[in-house]
């Protein structure tokens, strides 16, 4: 159906766009073992996106009638028209920052896909069912680095403390709940429903980090409606460039 | 028995001497810096290719190209690990590395000027490697040779991978296929230089080939990968920039054209397209990282005194 | 005369109060706060216009729009320096706004989604500026009318710039027409809200007009704006997104659709779009450039030794 | 004809690459000072490139056979048309960074504007005389910061000698000649021929600054052959991605 293509394309994009964003770490992270995990965690996040794209893209057609694909989606795609959270969006910065955001995206994602392996579309439910094993690294590799960081040197504790509050104003963006939620009733999550595991998690990382959660105002948010930061015209511009080039070709 | 005599026992039986072992330091030294070229070589070489992550043109080849980069990564950690069971810590090598000290494969200067050199990469500078170390596998230096297992598996995938990104090319859009056939030209003849001077112009082969370290000559390892590609240039439907590569019945080998042995020398000099870029690129993140290592490195300290306590 | 009756005097007769007249304690802060308020603007403004001079879509428009951002900096500098004749030296106010502690107009938190934001900033928001500042130019304190003035010129040029981006693009293709459309409709209302809440709640104001900073009071000022873009936007062949606009025959003055407030207040208070990154890139711009600025003053420092010397 | 074509390109071209660059700056210098500076000097190198590059075009045809425009050239062309010099496609970097470009550049097109104004050309001659004037200032803008930087404390001159070696490998690209320059003769000013008072200029300035002249290998080069550095094609792709999406349309 169109809702479930449209919640697909949500949680398709948070996973391309997040996935192309790491995918800059891969030759220049902190430590060859940072390349190989960064790498493989921008790799589990793109599987996820092209899994829940190929989903969505076959609820959309083509001028020519036939159904889309994962490119179609990825590559022809107008800014206004990507449905990711303003996070996934935001820049790299350095290490802590990206940890940072690493953290917020890999807890949020661990707990819906979690119960999205309940979904009552199929679909979705297998989907979940093998991203979870992987978010559930990521979320294990985030908050070991900000323990590492937070509790390494002052040096690595002050970057993480900027990283996490450059990271704090695009967290509420990802509990935001609209009316597609009520139309899909099971086949879905409630983002709100995730709220409370969350904020256990963190709370309890960021005690063990001897770190204060951060208290700072929302960004107004809006990804999901196609309302994005300034970065993902940028980001877009690169990753759509070779493709747009040769309309029509194949790779 | 032990000692030097032990060590061409060993060799003499062409078995594999081990990280205890005695070796003679001429031995150890000439595996070090073998080894730490050809890490360095995949910790460069990740950047020609992860020039093109951001912008591959389909999820799917984004996908085998961020594996592939990231394998590279894996590949250089192995042959550091290996170069550690000879005594010189990686943190050297890096530093060797950055400070302009160490060599690394002259090839990955050239700039990746557009998407199929990612395929050609794949399928001339990997097929090349692969020539060269499939007969490192059996090197008498035993993690060296495992290493080169393990690695030869991943680079042969590789190789395929870039094959078919060419072929996808070749039958594609005429514009497709002159990127294609670009790329090819540009990336043969470096590819063939992979392989080292002529055997005549190559004075430490022979030592090696006494050490079981290398198993065949410069030149044959050359005219047998000049072999293999002309037949997969034809299924690719495209050719190679040398209108002299032909069979010599006589002596069973393939001949080539002349190689621009002076472009070669230019680029080993440091004035290739972008032997600074690589460097500086490797150097800045090298840097950036040192407050994360020494990060990880207090916190790993800390804990230590945790458990201790 | 002297004090506090000669400062009356000079209000009395609409003159200027200069740097080192006699004022009020209040004054002085009220203007400091003002002026300061409106450097920063200048500066945080420059933000989400600089986001489309890398994509300008042609050469022409790339280099008004350079010269629009750069002279944003310009204005910045002018008002800086007025806000340091009363005794704040810029490096406080700068650590002000970095620190977050410093208001700036809270329309630039809102992002610039497409190039005709570029137009619909130039001819909504500058407009709405103008409005504003036209009646600055004769402020009670010299040296900031006195800015008002060079500004005011440069912003009429901005405005008309805008205006031409999106006449153009209203001519244009139908995508650019809904491009400017959308941009109009998003920029509408937060540029009626650069005004300032109603007069009703607005407690400052009436201390501003009896100093003659202030001449006109938020609604009278808003009302004349409306009226202005009603005219233009039929030239435009666009449509601002109020069907209540009308003008009434009675007071003589133009009326408008009821604004959210709630959104102002949401903005204000830090939940905008961009607060966070503009910000955040101040600070960025600032804390990078920190080693520069202290190499221009140790060179200075040096140089005045070598002259004295 | 088009061999003034060509090398109305290559002038045209390394202007606007420059001024790609240098617009980043503006938002974000060390202070407001520069941002109206380099702001300054991107709007010139523009304005010079917009001169040259509508000079070139009237030799170019669109498919239906009106002349080509500046803005054909500026975001219709693909990489490999393009003939800047790798040097100012290299990345801004820091500040020092920046500067270094801009030392190298500036003496560079100061010298060459100036012969340029006799150019049997008369348009290259105009244009030239009238760039002439601003490149000084450029050339001064870059000189005072070299000095600040190189004799202020001991991070800047620690930045200002990095810049320098992270420049100089592109130096030698500048002076390249090519049989244009035969087919060109008086129209056009030789490169090799700008090597002496380029030489002469860099050496002094450098010995004021207490700065060596590096001594590092070359980059390859062949930008005006349309061999380009990797930096290029982002830059492209960001420079030209809306007025690719617009085909036809003006603005």
């Amino acid at each position: 159906s169109p809702d479930i293509a449209e919640y697909a394309l949500r949680l398709g994009d948070d996973g391309l766009i997040l996935a192309q964003r790491l995918g800059w770490w891969i030759s220049r992270a902190p430590e060859l073992e940072e390349d190989v995990a960064l790498g493989n965690i921008a790799l589990d996040q793109l599987g996820h996106a092209r899994s829940f794209l190929s989903y969505a893209a076959a609820a959309f057609q083509r001028a020519d009638g036939s159904a889309q694909t994962e490119d179609d989606l990825a590559y022809w795609r107008g800014e206004e028209e990507f449905r990711c959270v303003q996070l996934v969006e935001q820049p790299n910065g350095d290490f802590a920052r990206t940890i940072a955001r690493q953290l917020v995206i890999s807890v949020y994602q661990f707990e819906l896909y979690q119960r999205l392996q309940n979904s009552s579309d199929p679909t979705l439910a297998a989907i979940a069912a093998k991203a979870v094993k992987e978010v559930d690294y990521h979320r294990d590799h985030a908050s070991q680095w900000v323990l590492r960081l937070a509790l390494g040197t002052a040096e690595s504790r002050r970057r993480m403390i900027d990283g996490l509050k450059l990271t704090w104003p695009y967290l509420e963006e990802l509990f935001d709940q609209d009316e597609l939620f009520d139309r899909l009733g099971d086949a879905a999550v409630e983002p709100s429903s995730l709220r409370e595991n969350f904020d256990a998690f963190i709370s309890a990382l960021l005690a063990e980090a001897e770190l204060e959660v951060p208290e700072l105002p929302r960004a107004s948010g809006g990804g999901r409606r196609g309302e994005h930061s300034e970065h993902l015209g940028y980001l877009l511009a690169e990753m759509q460039v070779l493709a747009r080039q040769h309309p029509g070709a194949s790779w | 028995i032990a000692g030097l005599a032990a060590f061409e026992a060993i060799l003499a039986e062409d078995s594999r001497i081990e990280p205890r072992d005695w070796m003679p330091e001429a031995y150890r030294k000439t595996l070090v810096r073998q080894i730490s070229q050809h890490a360095h070589s995949e910790i460069i070489g990740m950047q020609p290719e992860a020039n093109w992550i951001s912008r591959a043109p389909s999820l799917k080849r984004k996908a085998i190209l961020m594996a592939k980069v990231q394998d590279e990564a894996g590949h250089g950690l192995y042959l550091y690990s290996a170069a550690e069971t000879l005594g010189t810590p990686r943190t050297k090598l890096t530093e060797d590395l950055i400070a302009g000290k160490a060599r690394y494969s002259s090839i990955f200067n050239y700039p990746t000027r557009s998407w199929a050199d990612v395929g050609a990469i794949g399928w001339l500078v990997d097929g090349a490697a692969i020539c060269n170390q499939v007969p490192l596998c059996r090197a008498s230096y035993g993690p060296y040779g495992r290493a080169m297992v393990r690695i030869c598996k991943e680079e042969s995938f590789h190789q395929r991978q870039g094959f078919e990104i060419l072929l996808e090319l070749s039958q594609g859009t005429p514009a497709q296929k002159q990127m294609a056939q670009d790329a090819v030209n540009r990336w043969y003849a470096p590819a063939l230089m992979m392989f080292g001077p002529p055997d005549d112009d190559s004075p430490n082969s022979k030592q090696s080939m006494a050490w079981n370290i290398k198993r065949f000559s410069n030149d044959e390892l050359r005219q047998r990968f000049v072999g293999m590609m002309v037949e997969q240039v034809k299924v690719l439907g495209l050719t190679l920039p040398d209108d002299q590569i032909r069979f010599d019945e006589e002596t069973g080998k393939w001949q080539h054209g002349s190689l621009d042995w002076n472009e070669f020398k230019e680029v080993l000099a440091g004035r290739g397209a972008c032997n600074s870029q690589r460097l500086e690129r490797r150097r800045e993140a090298h840097q950036d990282g040192a407050w994360v290592r020494e990060a990880a490195a207090a916190y790993a300290l800390r804990e230590q005194r945790v458990e201790v306590a």
